[in-house]
């Protein structure tokens, strides 16, 4: 039988819900696929809520909101826009496609938009084919990607990144200094870097210890970097040494604080 | 569980009672029924019997849309006891039957996914109690200009204390300086006096003269304000609302067209002064320069909407007094909006006020001219020709602009300034004289360039904005709010910057505090809160992922 | 309920829906008297606002739900006020309920009816380039969602009343008479368009491709009758170019009205943006003769339709517009009056900016409420300067359009202006018992 | 004692001239009476010298050339014959008496037939007596241009002018004359630059064709405007920029004098009915002049005015008429001519009034305005009903009057003239009139009713390379509409048209040229009249 794709949608109430119910209105039709979930707006979109969806093995996830300017929330979908950014370079860095993920603006007037993005999008997702996590054998290397990536985007320093990031570029930083575009997507992708391999440390050391230089075979990380992170992890009390092997010291997670 | 067919509109479409069947295997769902309409007055009676029947403590509808019907079931299921919070919706009908017409089999496997969705999320709602709370009867008006004056006057009409700051010590702003006012040309100091008359008798205003905003704490209905006066003594009051009326200033165009230079180049301004002080001798030509400082290509980009009326009606002035005096407007497109500023235009043109029309690009020249006349040079855009008129007097059309000290005030309020520097609103369109922040109003000049006519509309528009909370004296808003676990939270003040409704401020502990009535939960402070401290009534992190679990048949982990 | 604790509004455009909201929020009865089936009013068909670009019907449906759900407001729809009497605190008011020839209790809005109709009609929301059913709803987000059949083209085939499960339909409905009493009234009839054939020499209703910019806007729009793609209508092709020509009717002192619009200017500027964001190979020219840009962000807004999209600013208004009628393509006549050339331009479309004016039917609300209009038919203010929304009746506010010409936001702020006069009478008017 | 007869004679260089030379060497006397002016030939004399001549108070004009065959250039002296004689019929109209003009083939070597022809002449004219025209019109006042400017800017609502541009982006020749823009001359006139204004060619540019005035928003009248400057604007610019070297002006003027006894009722088809006591007054207009001024047009103008009397006398109306009807003025009123218009006016009301008819009908858009709305305003209580051909036609038609018998199987375009359209808003009866004949299909131009576009000239002003354009871009607009008949109820629309098209024209002849006629003319011929 036809690959059927699943697809989640998290649509904001005021402009992009109303748009799939006036593609209904107006008996536009399009593809079954699409399952939706009605939030106020489409800022409540968490990226962590995405992931845990995808995670589950949704096909293709489609987060719409209001056209900037729209937002019935002032400006809820710019902080979305960003928040989607910084999610689909997180997704790049796991083994799942970021194209998975699609934020568009739908507002309440434009059904015939709405019907034909999920159109597309499912076409999209056809070509893509059956997420890798999709079924009961989920692929266990990607899930735990997955799973890092996950409890990246749930992490402080991303997460007070982006909730900066309008603040920092509009009006400068505490110290009231311009912050470009770009110097902040360079802090922001270094972050995304660190905050990933850590948590991906950390899920590995969690099934059995590991050494360092373990570590940076299964990552393929030059170990000094590794120990690195080893460092930062242990200073937040993410890891611990659990045992010395000869001189090697295998680290293990703490579940404590966590 | 209720499942409607909606006539034939689910019904044909979607196996209805295939759905129903399904429903009853769904976890927790003790009852499961179709109805023809369950929106119609039977089948809400049906609602109301299930929940006693079966005292349910959740309930779902599957039909259409929750943006036009959920309240009506919401109230049906408090009639029956329900709190309303635990009443969850299924559109089956414009997200499928109808967006799903020619495949009727996969339309009622979508149904069932919908129900399973809706179930998933009931399951984790919680009753919820909607905030409410009481609002002081009585409003700050800052400005007491004729902006100012009428909203407190209206106000006060309507039975609330009203508390009249003005930072000079003596009421009536911009009209104190001006002559007449079109387009009646009643005297201002007539008209003002009318309303300062009114002012000081009405036992609900207190004026505070030579008084300015020092502090303002709090939010909607209970505004904690503290006055200074000049002579230093302060005061505090708690007032339910606040309204901006703080006029504006009229630009100095220091350096322009040589004013400054020649002590016979003067603003529009100065010009009505002398008009209305009856110190204007004789002038053979006059030239007033339009656009002076306004509708600039960097800085002053707006347009000052009232200079153009002002000119017209000053030169109508000089003719009456000096019906023999050439006067020259030489101005750039002629702001002669509404009803009956095009008359004005038309009366000047009778008088033979002489009108030319010049380009931003080429702006004209004022040159000292033989015997302490000026020469202005300007380049007619319509004739492409150079032309200088000579003239004793040139009087320069500048714009108003915001008050040096209007950022102060908006950070004492928490309420931005446009780019143009005058008070920016809550939204353009349909929210022009509220700001976003509740309870926090503006009117008059403090928005943008107006005549008095337009002020005082905006004035008794305030009026209406800020007794709505006042009258009804408790505020209940939707549950649908932001809830800050303190323990979880570290201060960092991202939920602060984000939230555009000043709804979440750190408290005396430096942890993030929610009103609840301010906030209109939207959730985007919870889905950034870097602590995940911030849950989000009614949609938490928990409802919401289950839905999308259970879009995927998965059961919640 | 006290008589003067109520307030009557009629209009339900914008600037009746905003009085009628800041009355209600604050307690107070309202009954919102409409004339057509639906509330809503201009606003309902505009594609997007200027200077924001805000989708209008997606800012303004919330507001129309909330006047249909708010506890204090009674919607009156479809039905004219026929006698007003008494005086401020105690009117006593008769409205005619015209027959929707639909049950609105047992309605749903499904629109089974209006699926099964076979009587097709040009739809009046679209401008009559759209069509509906004999039964309908003006467009999708109507309040209230209840159908109408239209008497005039409906064939009495009953396929509607047979296909109609809730049994909505009643062919046999009569017209109804509601008796109220209000302590105050709300003006707001809001505008009509001038008739831009008495300018023949733009050739409206005589070529396909010449349109008034209401037309225009539907056509923009994504809920109009071409599901927003911009196409002629005289041969469906896209067009490459279009010209918009500015105060047809207004400012004239022969073969229209002396007043300028005030809205013109802008809402041409946010369509010429519109066509730029559909086709970015779709030239724009607006022939204008005086930009008005006295409001909020308008020059910022005009500079950028200029710099940003490229849409072209001409300083003249055309003598005539002339067609080819094998290809249907226009020529436009005018004078650069910048560069003083008179030259012609072709165009595939010509969009004609009319002149709003206040509504014919004032006349009679005048009479009806003994209310004096100016000489082009707008409500006359007690005191342009210091009372601008109260009239020569105390108890009697005037907001919005019919009291002078202005946009959406000047409405709105004098909606809540009149709103607060009215409760203000109110207030200090004795309160009557009625029942 | 009578005062000796003047005579204005133009002589050829290489004979007549010659001639006299001779006469005089051979010291053969002949009266003093003669003013000789030398032109090289007499092909070179133009009807208007001779007009002129006369209006000026001349009693006889002689031309004289070399005898046929002798011309130095080959046939000069041809030509001249055939204009004298043409010349000859319009003094005839005038009253003058042809046998004022002579015209006599004078060799070098006949210095005796010179003084004979001029001893006869003399003699002649002493019989006849003097030129009725002597001691012509006193001359006028002089005006104040900027009590005139002033007062038509206000009157005509100049002052209101928003400088839209729409009146040039209407008016017929601001599209091929880009230095012509009645904005731009507006513009300067509120500057103050009237007199650099008046003195330009601006105000002769105007068409007064009302298409400008029509559509501008703030009811400029522009061109009752222009009309009102030109009275105080250079005669000589407008003496440059007259066409037909002023010839028809020069008509006009002469019918202002009093003495004027002219025959110009010889049109008058034989058996046609017209009685002095009818209420209907049909005023003819310069017809019978213009059928000479333009002979050569051969557009049989004299048609008209029979049509008209044929198809009322049909209908058993005998309408009254003038037999020494002065034109109405319309072209002095339009090149500021005011003192002249009101003569002719006064003298023709004044005829008017002698008949006692309450209604006027005239077949002559120019008579039609000029009557209707220029006597009224200017004369006050002209209590007549003026009506234009069309109308009393229609009228006609309605009351079942007039009966068509047969098909009259055409395809007609209907050409709305600016006075009777723009100026007067008669746009329905021509056409009813026109749709009522069986067989007759109905087409329109784009260009139609208020929006119709001028013939290109008015009252002789301006005819240059512009009007031509317009004139035949209106002709292949009504071409192109596939008619094979082009119809209009004016005369001169008809003579300007004809006048273009009998040149060299810029495009294929095909394109331009279509049968043309008269309204009366065409229901004439339906009624089976002519």
């Amino acid at each position: 039988m036809t690959f059927e794709p699943r697809i989640v949608g998290f649509l904001c109430n005021w402009c992009s819900y109303a748009g799939a119910d006036l593609a209904g209105v107006s008996r536009i039709s399009y593809p079954t696929n699409i399952r939706i979930i009605r939030l106020m707006c489409s800022g409540r979109v968490d990226p962590v809520f995405v992931l845990e969806t995808l995670a589950n093995g949704a096909d293709g996830v489609m987060v719409m909101g209001c056209h900037p300017g729209d937002c019935h929330y002032v400006e809820g979908n710019l902080q979305t826009e960003r928040k989607i950014k910084m999610l689909k370079k997180l997704i790049a860095r796991t083994g799942l496609e970021p194209e998975r993920v699609r934020l568009e603006w739908v507002s309440a007037s434009e059904g015939g938009r709405f019907a034909e993005l999920v159109k597309e999008f499912t076409n999209q997702i056809k070509a893509l084919g059956p997420s890798p996590l999709v079924g009961e054998k989920p692929d266990p290397n990607i899930l735990e990607d997955l799973l890092a990536a996950k409890a990246t985007a749930g992490d402080f320093r991303l997460r007070v990144l982006v909730g900066k990031e309008k603040g920092m570029i509009d009006d400068g930083n505490v110290y009231g200094e311009e912050v470009s575009q770009e110097e902040f997507d360079k802090t922001m992708d270094e972050a995304i870097d660190a905050e990933y391999v850590r948590n991906k440390i950390y899920l590995m050391v969690r099934k059995e210890p590991l050494s360092v230089k373990e570590l940076s075979k299964r990552l393929d990380l030059d170990p000094q970097a590794v120990l690195r992170h080893m460092v930062v992890m242990r200073r937040r009390g993410m890891v611990t040494v659990d045992r010395i092997e000869g001189t090697t010291p295998l680290y293990a997670a703490l579940e404590v604080g966590r | 569980m209720f499942i409607c067919h909606c006539g034939i509109n689910i019904g044909g479409i979607v196996n209805v009672p295939e759905v129903v069947k399904y429903a009853m295997t769904l976890p927790n769902v003790v009852y499961s029924e179709g109805n023809l309409y369950t929106c119609s007055s039977e089948g809400l009676s049906k609602i109301k019997e299930g929940i006693g029947k079966y005292n349910l403590n959740r309930v779902i509808v599957a039909s259409c849309t929750p943006r036009t019907h959920e309240p009506l079931f919401r109230a049906t299921c408090e009639e029956a006891g329900v709190n309303k919070y635990l009443f969850e919706m299924a559109n089956i009908r414009e997200h499928c039957s109808w967006a799903h017409m020619h495949e009727p089999d996969k339309a009622t496997e979508k149904a069932k996914d919908i129900v399973r969705m809706a179930v998933a999320k009931a399951r984790l709602l919680k009753p919820q109690e909607e905030p409410e709370i009481d609002v002081a009867p009585s409003a700050l008006v800052i400005g007491g200009g004729i902006s100012g004056m009428t909203a407190a006057l209206c106000l006060a009409d309507q039975g609330f204390k009203v508390y009249l700051v003005e930072k000079e010590p003596e009421l009536g702003g911009m009209l104190r300086h001006l002559h007449k006012l079109y387009p009646t040309m009643v005297d201002a100091s007539e008209g003002l006096n009318k309303i300062v008359e009114a002012v000081k008798p009405n036992k609900n205003i207190e004026v505070w003269k030579s008084t300015v905003v020092k502090q303002v704490k709090g939010f909607i209905g209970n505004f904690d304000v503290s006055f200074q006066r000049e002579n230093g003594e302060t005061a505090n009051f708690r007032v339910g609302t606040i309204i901006v009326a703080t006029g504006a200033d009229v630009f100095e165009p220091v350096g322009m067209y040589g004013y400054e230079k020649y002590d016979n180049v003067i603003t529009q301004f100065k010009l009505e002064q002398l008009l209305k002080g009856g110190q204007l001798e004789k002038p053979e030509r006059v030239v007033m320069i339009q656009c002076t400082g306004a509708r600039e290509e960097k800085g002053r980009t707006y347009c000052s909407r009232i200079c153009c009326m002002t000119a017209l009606k000053n030169a109508l002035l000089v003719k009456e007094s000096y019906p023999e005096t050439d006067v020259y407007i030489l101005f750039r497109d002629l702001q002669t909006y509404g009803k009956e500023y095009e008359e004005w235009h038309r009366m000047a043109q009778d008088r033979g006020v002489k009108f030319i029309k010049y380009a931003l690009e080429k702006p004209p020249e004022v040159v000292a001219g033989n015997n302490g006349k000026l020469t202005v040079d300007v380049y007619h855009a319509l004739l492409n020709e150079q032309v200088q008129i000579e003239s004793d007097l040139v009087v320069l059309s500048t714009p108003l602009v915001q008050h040096e000290d209007a950022k102060e005030l908006s950070q004492i309020l928490k309420v931005p300034l446009g780019p143009d520097g005058f008070f920016f609103e809550a939204h353009v369109k349909l929210r022009p004289i509220d700001f976003a922040t509740d309870g926090i109003y503006v009117c008059g000049t403090a928005h943008s360039p107006k005549d008095t006519a337009e002020s005082v509309s905006q004035a008794l528009g305030v009026a209406s904005r800020a007794a709505i909370p006042m009258a009804v004296k408790r505020l209940r808003t939707e549950a649908i709010t932001a809830t800050v676990d303190e323990i979880l939270c570290s201060g960092c003040g991202t939920c602060v910057t984000i939230c555009p409704y000043g709804a979440i401020e750190k408290d005396e502990k430096g942890v993030a505090r929610v009103t609840a009535v301010v906030c209109k939960g939207c959730g985007t402070c919870g889905a950034s809160c870097p602590e995940k401290a911030i849950s989000m009534r009614h949609f938490t992190d928990e409802q919401v992922v289950a839905q999308a679990l259970a879009a995927l048949g998965r059961a919640v982990a | 309920m006290e008589a003067s604790k109520s307030v009557l509004v009629i209009g339900g455009g914008i600037a009746g829906m905003q009085a009628s909201l800041d009355l209600a929020s604050r307690g107070l009865k309202v009954y919102l008297a409409e004339k057509t089936p639906s509330i809503g009013g201009r606003m309902a068909q505009l594609d997007k606002t200027f200077p924001t670009m805000d989708c209008s019907i997606c800012i303004l449906a919330p507001k129309m739900i909330e006047c249909f759900r708010h506890p204090n407001i009674t919607l009156l729809t479809y039905s004219e006020v026929q006698e007003v009497s008494g005086s401020a605190g105690n009117f006593t008011v008769k409205i005619l309920k015209k027959p929707r020839f639909i049950n609105e209790e047992k309605c749903t809005g499904c629109g089974v009816c209006a699926q099964h109709c076979p009587v097709e009609v040009p739809n009046e929301f679209d401008m009559g380039i759209g069509v509906r059913k004999a039964i309908y709803v003006p467009f999708p987000q109507a309040v209230p969602l209840k159908y109408t059949v239209d008497e005039e083209n409906c064939l009495k085939c009953r396929l509607c009343q047979r296909m109609c499960q809730a049994e909505a339909v009643d062919l046999n409905q009569k017209p109804e008479v509601v008796h109220l009493n209000v302590g105050a009234v709300v003006v707001a009839t809001g505008f009509e368009l001038f008739d831009v054939q008495r300018r023949s020499e733009y050739g409206y209703g005589k070529y396909q491709n010449v349109l008034i910019s209401l037309e225009f806007e539907r056509l923009l729009s994504a809920s109009g009758p071409t599901g927003g793609h911009l196409l002629r209508l005289s041969d469906g092709r896209i067009p490459k170019r279009i010209a918009f020509i500015q105060c047809v009717g207004s400012r004239s002192l022969k073969g229209g009205v002396s007043f300028c619009s005030s809205a013109c200017c802008m809402y041409a500027t946010k369509e010429a943006i519109l066509i730029r964001e559909h086709e970015p190979e779709c030239e724009v020219y607006i022939f204008y003769n005086e930009l008005k840009v006295f409001g909020k962000g308008f020059q910022d807004f005009v500079t950028r339709a200029q710099n940003d999209w490229g849409v072209k600013y001409v300083r003249a208004l055309p003598g005539e517009v002339l067609e080819d009628s094998k290809t249907g393509d226009l020529t436009l006549w005018y004078e650069d009056t910048r560069e003083n050339v008179t030259k012609s331009i072709k165009a595939d479309i010509v969009v004609l900016c009319p002149a709003l004016v206040p509504r014919a039917a004032n006349k009679e609300v005048g009479v009806i409420l003994g209310l004096e209009l100016d000489e082009h038919g707008f409500f006359k203010p007690k005191d342009s300067l210091f009372a601008p929304v109260d009239t020569n009746v105390l108890g009697v506010f005037i907001c919005g359009y019919c009291q002078s010409p202005k946009d959406i936001p000047e409405s709105v702020a004098q909606a809540s202006a009149a709103a607060a006069r009215a409760a203000e009478v109110i207030a200090l008017s004795p309160s009557k018992e009625v029942h | 004692m009578t005062a000796e007869p003047k005579i204005v004679a133009f002589l050829c260089n290489w004979c007549s001239y010659a001639g006299a030379d001779l006469a005089g060497m051979s010291r053969i006397s002949y009266p003093p009476n003669i003013r000789a002016i030398r032109v090289m030939c007499s092909g070179r004399v133009d009807p208007a010298f001779v007009i002129q001549a006369f209006e000026t108070g001349a009693d006889g004009v002689l031309v004289s050339g070399c005898h046929p065959g002798d011309c130095h250039y080959v046939s000069g002296n041809l030509k001249a014959e055939k204009r004298m004689q043409n010349t000859r019929k319009l003094l005839k109209l005038l009253g003058l008496g042809p046998e004022r003009l002579r015209l006599e083939w004078i060799s070098t070597a006949e210095g005796a037939k010179f003084a004979q022809v001029v001893t006869g002449f003399t003699e002649e004219l002493r019989r006849i007596g003097p030129n009725p025209l002597k001691a012509g019109g006193n001359p006028k006042a002089p005006v104040s241009t900027k009590e005139v400017v002033s007062k038509a800017l206000k009157k005509t609502n100049v002052q209101y002018c928003l400088e839209c541009g729409k009146c040039s982006g209407s008016c017929p020749i601001s599209r091929i004359n880009e230095a012509y823009s009645p904005r731009r001359t507006v513009e300067r006139f509120l500057l103050g630059y009237e007199d650099k204004v008046l003195l330009g060619t601006d105000v002769w540019t105007c068409l007064t064709c009302f298409t400008c005035s029509e559509r501008c928003p703030s009811d400029v009248r522009f061109p009752e405007f222009v009309r009102a400057c030109r009275s105080v604007a250079s005669k000589e610019v407008m003496e440059e920029l007259c066409a037909h070297r002023g010839i028809p002006l020069s008509l006009s003027r002469i019918m202002t004098n009093p003495r004027i006894k002219q025959e110009r009722m010889g049109w008058l088809p034989n058996g046609a009915e017209i009685s002095q006591k009818s209420g209907l007054l049909y005023f003819v207009g310069c017809l019978p002049y213009f059928d000479v001024v333009f002979e050569d047009f051969n557009l049989d103008l004299l048609k008209i005015p029979q049509s008209v009397v044929k198809a009322l006398n049909k209908v058993g109306i005998k309408p009254a008429m003038l037999g020494n009807e002065k034109c109405c003025g319309h072209d002095l009123l339009w090149t500021g001519d005011v003192e002249n218009f009101e003569k002719l006016a006064k003298m023709n009301v004044a005829d008017f009034k002698e008949t006692g008819a309450t209604r006027i009908v005239t077949a002559c858009p120019e008579c039609y305005r000029t009557l209707k709305k220029d006597y009224a305003e200017r004369l006050g209580n002209f209590d007549f009903e003026v009506l234009h051909v069309s109308e009393l036609l229609s009228e006609l038609v309605d009351k079942g009057q007039i009966k068509f018998e047969g098909e009259l199987p055409r395809k007609v375009v209907y050409h709305d003239s600016c006075r009777l359209g723009r100026h007067m808003g008669v746009y329905a009866p021509p056409r009813k009139v026109i749709a009522s004949i069986p067989g007759v299909e109905m087409v329109e131009m784009g260009r139609n009713r208020e929006n119709a576009v001028c013939c290109g000239v008015n009252a002789w002003m301006s005819c240059n390379k512009y009007s031509k354009e317009v004139q035949i871009d209106r002709l292949m607009e009504a071409k192109a509409t596939g008619a094979d008949l082009l119809v209009t109820a004016c005369p001169k629309c008809q003579i300007h048209w004809k006048c273009v098209t009998s040149e060299k024209l810029p495009v294929n002849p095909e394109e331009v040229t279509m049968e043309m006629r008269d309204l009366s003319v065409l229901v004439a011929e339906a009624m089976h009249l002519t």
